[in-house]
């Protein structure tokens, strides 16, 4: 572990930041501090090598090639599959390989829900979900006449009432679809708690885990979750790629969304069977790149240690929370008072400077944060606020990094309030 | 500090503390409502025009980023006495001279907001008669 | 074009080999010869750098950061769309980016399709189809209950019966779903022809360009075809990424399949609106990594140019229907008799020796080829086979890879002839 | 030419141009397709057995690659006096031992068709009775 850690073994960001090439450009020429690795992860070297690696050495149609390359590249792509599946401690066999967290998310609504929900039926979600987690449920239930619920917020500080879904329960939820952590509000759902509650009122629990995987150790099995989503390209990987884990019965059960080849068993002019197991879902070539990607990332965060990159996010956490309120007085903060309960990231509004002005001022000094809804508007409407800014961290984000934010915060505040 | 600092100079930051023509007007011919969805900002656009398509008063409302809001104040400065076809005419070249500076891609949809819904406005007004 | 070109200005594919580093490695201790591009086709190291350097520079969530590296990001995603547009001869807005051709052809079968047919309605495909042009269609016509009507293909040769298509059209098909090229029969569907009589009566043209795009000049407005699919990877970009155009009104009319960030214009917490354009069909975080791939795969195509590719590889399918009968008499050969009427590649069987077995033989020379149906299992029971062999070429295929190929279709007949 | 020439070496080829039980039984206690839909081989199994689950006749057809049709061959001069319990526990080593090579991953399922499907054959068996 000496390559990234301090002879202490915690993280040494400025070892880590040296796996990170972008982090020495300069965009616009000026350094750069990338405080927006919730919207997408950096990629480590290792991961571009593995990719390239691939590409010019190994590449082929996995599943189909009855020679050598094919082979290769077959037992790279399960390979891959399997060393994701290891990651999240689940058996190769119930991961399926998707494009993206949206998918997933989009998989079970339409799939699972479809088949499984009608007229009258509750779907409840939290008023905090990510669109992608949201907006399915929409669908799905509008289209079976079933009802969406919600797990309400904190009006102020927009945190998830979760003393209120035992009250929710009593509506017999046939599915509960929560974020493991929000990409707003930075805090985790209690899932060893709630699972079994959801469960004995009947229902099963959907967790989209994208603000999870990178940030803090996650085992499925542990979180008691019936279907885990997660993006590749927030752990570090490739934009494409993405996983849905589920129980195997639910697998089994569920019908494609997608189909065309590799999927199916036989196809005859007007009809045809499916291929069983993690394969129904996987239509045409296999993402082979992606998912290599995808296994080279997870090799690489537990390089690093995943409690050691969640004990370092807390460290930079707990400073934006100390230091936030003296550079921005106005700032109001969303989510949790205690960096602790915190993973990765801290939201904030001003009266004094909108979110996209701040942003603009901070890239003056090469910060790179995020404005806006971060694709949860109504989270943002029952707060009142049409955007926020939004700081979040990484194993490679430095003290550094954070002078610079605090610095373009006084700047901004000065530009303000002249 | 160059380009970016223009964008937040004093004449803009003037405009977006204390715009002008906020608030509406007695009785608008049109208005209409605008909206960033991607950044939450809004603007109302209210227009007094007259049989022939000339501006004769103006008045907007919002809220939003400074570069929005600011955008906004300085075009309506510009309304009044213009004909409503001129209005359609007029691009995101037209706002950056009225800024007085090149808007980045990341936020030309803030400093359109307002010239965009006034557009609105007069198509819907047309659509009217 | 001197770096890939003879002084007479054809291709040279040993020049071009040397783009490929995967052509120079010894999968299994043997020289690759690659003849299964028509599975997925090799990588160029241009794309493998595109990707690298992408992902090391200017990697970042494209359309949300308010910052210069999202912006570099952005611009890059959408300067890479409109590079493939540009390829294809249609214009960036009507070019929805997508997973895959199987993702682009579901897409039409599943938005267009639900809302636009209905009971008694006809869908025309042909018996030739791919899996992924077939049970999408399939699947909506059965739950429509509308009717899936096929173009014959001839018992022997496999090739599409396009002189059916008059008749057929009494049907009046909604839309008629053909692939441009076979990736069995290796034939061209005569486009320009049969767009004006579809259209004619009534119907729709979507076309599976899959096998088109990487081997011909394709420049969609003079296809006729109303949509029009293809896949990156047969493109020589990375296995993630395919596109779908169609024309502007019919994507203003189709609803998007799949919900989630990125594609919405406003969303409360029990609907939302949907954004314009291509937008709408993109839910979740754009594969920016993937489609810069792309741009540069269409950068290097056009580099190498597609009418001279397209010569190289006839001159390549010359050599091939020459020669196999030599080294293989018993095989029966799929599709047209004239190279010149081929796109791509061979198809054949053989009583002597099947396909997996010619596969495995061939193999042992480091000859790569396909065995099996190639997703189009109904065009081989119609001919009354259960696997063929395919050798498809590319721009980087030299003689020496067809001399290997020969030799060990030799190996391969005194093995089974002793 | 090392491993590969194995897979089709004289033995191999032998079963596969005159393959050993190729045909039907008369009046068989269980008859069963299996398929590798990937390749389009197809076997069908037949078996005569016993009361107490003794294998004491089998016949197989089908087409498909040399490989799975010299597994199936060879397998079938295994199978009499077995018992059905003892050929549900083998698995891939046996046929790698009844070809005498060992076959690759591509390949694979090629080999495995025979026993499977008897395999199946004899699950069949066992849920009718
Ligand atoms: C003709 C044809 N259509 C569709 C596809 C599906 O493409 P993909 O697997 O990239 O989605 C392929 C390739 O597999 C093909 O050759
Ligand atoms: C909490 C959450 N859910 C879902 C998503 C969607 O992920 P993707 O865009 O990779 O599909 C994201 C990221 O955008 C997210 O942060």
């Amino acid at each position: 572990m000496s390559d990234w850690h301090t002879p202490g073994g915690q993280l040494d960001p400025l070892k880590v930041r040296a796996a990170y090439p972008i982090l020495s450009t300069t965009p616009g020429g000026r350094p750069l501090h990338y405080l927006d690795s919730a919207a997408t992860a950096q990629r480590p070297k290792a991961v571009v090598d593995a990719v390239s690696n691939f590409l010019l050495t190994a590449n082929a149609n996995p599943h189909r090639g009855a020679y050598t390359l094919g082979g290769d590249a077959t037992a790279a792509y399960e390979g891959a599959r399997a060393r994701t599946a290891a990651f999240l401690g689940v058996p190769a066999e119930e991961l399926v390989m998707l494009g993206s967290a949206t998918e997933a998310l989009n998989l079970v609504a339409r799939s699972w829900g479809r088949a499984n929900l009608s007229r009258g039926d509750v779907v409840l979600v939290t008023e905090a979900e990510h669109h992608a987690n949201l907006i399915p449920w929409q669908q799905v239930t509008r289209e079976v006449d079933a009802d969406l619920e919600f797990i309400p917020v904190d009006d102020v500080t927009g945190e998830i009432l979760w003393d209120r879904l035992e009250g929710l329960l009593k509506l017999r939820p046939k599915i509960v679809a929560v974020g493991h952590v929000s990409n707003v509000l930075g805090s985790a759902a209690p899932l060893a708690q709630i699972a079994p509650q959801i469960h004995a009122a009947g229902g099963l629990l959907a967790v989209d885990g994208c603000q999870a995987v990178a940030n803090m150790p996650v085992n499925i099995p542990d979180t008691g979750a019936d279907f885990y989503a997660f993006s590749a390209h927030k752990m570090g990987a490739l934009f494409s790629g993405g996983g849905l884990w589920a129980r195997a019965h639910l697998l089994n059960e569920m019908n494609p969304i997608e189909t065309g080849g590799d999927m199916i068993r036989e196809v005859r002019l007007r009809d045809a069977t499916f291929a069983e197991g993690t394969q129904k879902f996987e239509a045409g070539t296999p993402d082979a790149s992606g998912t290599v990607a995808l296994a080279a990332a997870c090799d690489f965060i537990d390089d690093l240690g995943r409690e050691q990159i969640h004990a370092h996010e807390v460290r930079m956490l707990e400073r934006v929370l100390r230091e936030l309120p003296e550079a921005l007085p106005d700032a109001r903060i969303l989510g949790p008072r205690d960096a602790k309960d915190r993973i990765g990231l801290v939201s904030f509004s001003s009266d004094l400077v909108h979110a996209h002005d701040l942003a603009t001022i901070l890239d003056r000094r090469g910060v790179a944060i995020r404005a806006g809804h971060h694709c949860a508007m109504p989270l943002h409407e029952q707060l009142e606020l049409s955007a926020t800014a939004r700081v979040s961290v990484a194993p490679y984000t430095t003290d550094e990094d954070l002078d610079a934010l605090f610095d373009g915060l006084r700047d901004a505040r000065k530009i303000f309030a002249r | 500090m160059g380009g970016m600092d223009d964008l937040y100079r004093e004449q803009i930051l003037e405009h977006h503390r204390t715009p002008h023509n906020f608030g509406q007007l007695a009785e608008p011919t049109i208005s209409v409502d605008g909206r960033n969805p991607s950044c939450g900002d809004l603007i109302t656009m209210q227009l007094q025009l007259d049989a022939e398509g000339l501006i004769t008063d103006v008045a907007f409302s919002g809220r939003g980023c400074a570069i929005s809001q600011a955008s906004a104040s300085l075009l309506t400065d510009e309304l009044r006495g213009k004909r409503a076809e001129e209005i359609t005419a007029l691009g995101s070249p037209y706002v950056m001279e009225l800024l007085g500076v090149e808007v980045g891609p990341s936020r030309i949809h803030c400093a359109l907001l307002g010239l965009e819904t006034t557009q609105k406005a007069i198509a819907t007004w047309r659509n009217k008669a």
